[in-house]
């Protein structure tokens, strides 16, 4: 009976480390998913059947509802959620993972206050059911922000000297739990206290970071999940759970340093720079100024239709427009025109890396006509127009000039270099990091007013005209 | 301090399993292409759902009458499913808009 | 057949950190320049030396007038000694015979 | 104490983990190696000094005086051997690894039929016991064989039907160990015949196979080796030994491997295919005929000095005459004269992977002038001098035309593309696969016979008068 229960945990372990390798590659990444999936399955299955516990009936029912429901909720958001939405869905999905182990924690150390001193626990078992507790709950309402972030709906809140009373705040949590730990206290109190602050911590470690960062966060508070099941493996000496959380909790921090490397920043800049809000005063500080061309979709046409090299950038406004397909449309059109067309991609173009992939992947545009940031700047000089499509701090060349700005530093496409460049957005309000972008301004940039989807629309009825 | 050191003696296979997972998972993600930065990061979060192990085991050792307990133990297996059953559902669909690379 | 079942009840854990160890050995070596190929070799081989240390074990657990036993375990040693300082040696040599490539 | 030792074994084995890594990038594979070593020694002291048996002072001396023997004798190896002769030194080390397994197998039998059945060990260390003698005695008396073989001082025997024979044999040898696990036997006799048989079975499983493949061989072994580490890391649960040993398992394996593909063969194929052998049969059976074209170093150098494109194909035999120096100077003699030179590295060229790598690194030619074979193979078409150096497998047709050539399907450098191609061995004798060719009938060949090392100089002679 545990013989084949190991021999499942075994397997299933296997199907993560597997997994995870797959999800690593493009072309195996599906199937990685699907296999550390029916791993996952088998693993929970085992769990329920296999166990060697005399367990009543009733609980087995409590036990599953509560695993149907749970699947169900889950299937369900899962179904429902829109492709733009879905970093804030993992987000919010993680918050629970962290929960579930906090609240773990919590029933464990429950347990071994109600039983007599001979069987308590081990001063080592109560220190991994703390550290359970404590980083589950950082998770969970660290992730919860995060969402709220990513969502809109929560603005980045700075406190006063916010990076000192955070990490005096950490080091107060670990000292704490260490006092429960060696005191071998046995009041649910302190622990309860330990928990409430643990939730504090997590909320006030977010709250300052800038929305846009959301996604490194996330996969920093990942790892944070991957290591708090890791523990509670340890807890119940249950292989698949500590192999399983430890791979999640290295990949998800060697994920968390690329993403940082794809947007040019330190992880220590991400989390003590307070990106996004910098950003917010410096746009109310650096007002520019100077004559903005407005163009027609006629006008547009025109210059496209009679260029021989046109590129793309697609940013987060493609995606809010749907405008996948028209641009798309628009794209084969002017390819059968002679026109030689490609679509410029910048690694944090949108709201999650690869996100213009995705998008123009949903559309069938072929993979190579995305042409990556590093190879598409150096042909820029001899781009006769560039098209930019609801995209703004990817193009925002006060990355390159202004060293006050929150994006100074980060890479950005040269659209500059084009001989031509037509901008479509609805108006000149600033993008994610919320400040105001010169180029619009510049003497070879014309704005084509309007939402991404109509606009394109009626730059293919012109060209049809044509 | 001799709690540690109890703890390693006696839990020293586990620290092996535990440090090479550390290697296997580093080897396994460095260098990813960042298209593929999102739908690796949601598989992790699947992943991670592995914690509904434990809080299984929770509800299936708390005994009959500990109604907070069990309370509690039904609460952390609902949120662990989701976060299985959610994580993979949506690392899924995202996978769906690639198409294979070659 | 029920010594196995035995065994890997048992010894649980060996077999994950054995499965864990097979995974980084291949993670680590696939694609590697065939240039390496003949140090790789070397270098794998002064590693499989660590038997060694079973043949350090094996002499300080054999009892004194075991005679033969000490005989083969010193016979046991050499050979170790000599696969591991000889592999590490070598393969020293070999390396460095490259200039670091960039 | 015994923890000291287990976190210096868990050190120990971080460093094999690291240096393994390490070793398979170029820029670090010197420390890489440095750094395994270094975790291997204090591993080995940490088990002499920490250990917590009562071990009388006379074995003590005993032990020391067999690590010093072992420590010098392979350091003085590993100083001595010539670098071609390396490979060979290595599959000798390899044998002694092996060996060792082997023994220490042995005598923990030896002691588990002296102790009175209470302490008798369970069947699974039984079992452990069997696979450490086996394996070892199989790695060694193979590895002994791929030394002689490298070595050259034994040719390929071929019994009848060896493979069937072969394979029948291994089946004989798992029976009979299964044996001697469930009948709990105690006698050393069986052990002896197992013993003897699997020594007996190393030996034939190599010596079928052709001396070119000794590489492959002793990295399969190399993996086996590797393996028989990690049963006797069990034997005594010792981590270092297992995580180590499997690591190389696995790493040999996947070596293994990528040797083969590197010769285009499959592992069957190398080990069954008997490849060597055919080779000689062949050499004998298909003698091509055709005029020779002889000659001059002063002919050959004016070709040189007058061609704009030179590439030069080095060979086992530049490494025979060592070479190497001259070609470097005669490189850059003509790259001074305007004439773009560069090498042209076959993978197997040699008698190791890299050989060529190695040597003309020896002579500090610059990587950038090492082209490997898929990037020249399309430049030979404007080569105007092809000049072979002591090559001769590597460049021959008969890996494309012939398919009853042992080396048939090996990819080759296609030097015949070049206008003009200059050959310099010492006579017309084939080379390791012991074949002709045809090569050398070439319209567009000429031979320039003689050492490499001396004709390479007259080369340089005529260029200075030039
Ligand atoms: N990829 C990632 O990993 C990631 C994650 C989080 C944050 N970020 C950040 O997000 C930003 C991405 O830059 P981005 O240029 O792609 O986007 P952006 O800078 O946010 O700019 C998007 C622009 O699209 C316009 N827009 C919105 N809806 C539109 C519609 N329906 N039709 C046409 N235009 C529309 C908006 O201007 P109007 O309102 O005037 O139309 C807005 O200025 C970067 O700052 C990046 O750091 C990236
Ligand atoms: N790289 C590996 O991993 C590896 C390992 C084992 C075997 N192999 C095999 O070795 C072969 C390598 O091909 P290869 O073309 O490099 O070598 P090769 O085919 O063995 O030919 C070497 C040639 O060099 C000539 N030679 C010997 N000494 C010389 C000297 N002092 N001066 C001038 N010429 C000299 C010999 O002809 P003369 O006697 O007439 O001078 C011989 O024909 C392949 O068959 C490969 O499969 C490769």
């Amino acid at each position: 009976m545990t013989l084949l229960l190991n021999i499942i945990y075994l397997i299933a372990t296997i199907t993560f480390v597997v997994g995870l390798k797959m999800l690593g590659h493009p072309a195996t990444a599906k199937k990685g998913n699907l296999i550390a999936g029916a791993g996952m399955v088998l693993a929970i299955i085992g769990t329920v059947f296999l166990h060697d516990l005399e367990v009543p009936l009733f609980i087995y029912l409590l036990l599953g509802a509560a695993i149907l429901t749970g699947s169900l909720i889950g299937w369900f958001m899962a179904m429902k959620v829109k492709m733009t939405k879905m970093p804030e869905l993992v987000s919010l999905f993680n918050g629970f993972g962290g929960a579930s182990a906090m609240v773990i924690g919590l029933v464990e150390f429950m347990k071994n206050t109600q039983v007599d001193d001979a069987q308590k626990a081990s001063s080592s078992i109560i220190a991994t059911i703390m550290a359970a507790i404590t980083i589950g709950a950082i998770t969970f309402t660290g992730s919860l922000v995060a969402w709220a972030k990513l969502d809109g709906s929560m603005k980045d809140i700075r406190l006063p000297k916010y990076n000192l009373l955070n990490n005096l705040m950490l080091i107060g949590l670990i000292a704490f739990s260490a006092y429960i730990v060696y005191s071998g206290s046995n009041s649910m109190l302190l622990v309860y206290i330990l928990l409430f602050a643990s939730l504090i911590y997590g909320f006030l470690f977010v709250i300052p970071i800038g929305g846009a960062d959301m996604p490194v966060v996330i996969s920093l508070l990942n790892s944070l999940t991957g290591i708090s099941a890791a523990i509670t493996g340890i807890l119940y000496d249950n292989m698949v759970m500590l192999v399983g959380g430890i791979l999640v909790g290295s990949a998800g921090l060697i994920l968390t340093f690329a993403m940082c490397k794809a947007m040019n920043r330190s992880l220590g800049n991400v989390i003590f720079g307070a990106f996004g809000g910098d950003a917010v005063q410096s746009s109310a500080a650096g007002k520019t100024t100077g004559t903005v061309r407005k163009t027609s979709a006629s006008d547009a046409a025109v210059l496209m239709n009679y260029a021989s090299n046109v590129v793309i950038v697609p940013g987060y406004g493609l995606a809010v427009a749907q405008a996948q397909h028209v641009i798309h449309e628009l794209e084969e059109m002017l390819t059968k025109r002679g026109v030689n067309v490609v679509y410029a991609i910048h690694p944090v173009a949108g709201r999650m890396p690869g996100h213009m992939n995705v998008l123009l992947a949903e559309s069938n545009v072929s993979y190579d006509k995305l042409v990556e940031m590093d190879d598409i700047n150096p042909r820029f000089p001899n781009t006769d127009v560039v098209f930019v499509v609801g995209a703004n701090d990817v193009v925002n060349p006060a990355a390159h000039n202004d060293p006050s700005s929150p994006i100074y530093g980060m890479p950005i496409l040269d659209v500059e270099n084009a001989k031509q460049i037509i901008i479509n957005k609805r108006s000149m309000n600033p993008g994610y990091a919320g400040i105001e972008n010169e180029l619009f301004y510049n003497q070879k940039a014309s704005m084509l007013f309007g939402d991404a989807k109509s606009a394109i629309q009626s730059l293919i009825n012109e060209l049809k005209n044509m | 301090m001799n709690g540690l050191i109890e703890f390693i003696s006696s839990n020293l296979q586990l620290i092996y399993i535990l440090i090479l997972a550390i290697f296997i998972g580093l080897e396994l993600i460095k260098n990813v292409p960042t298209v593929l930065h999102t739908p690796l990061m949601s598989g992790a979060n699947a992943l991670s759902g592995v914690v509904i192990m434990g809080a299984i085991l929770v509800m299936m050792n708390t005994n009959p009458d500990n109604y907070l307990g069990l309370a509690l133990g039904f609460i952390a297996v609902v949120l662990g499913m989701i976060n299985v059953v959610g994580g993979f559902a949506v690392t899924d669909r995202m996978l769906h808009m690639f198409k294979k690379k070659k």
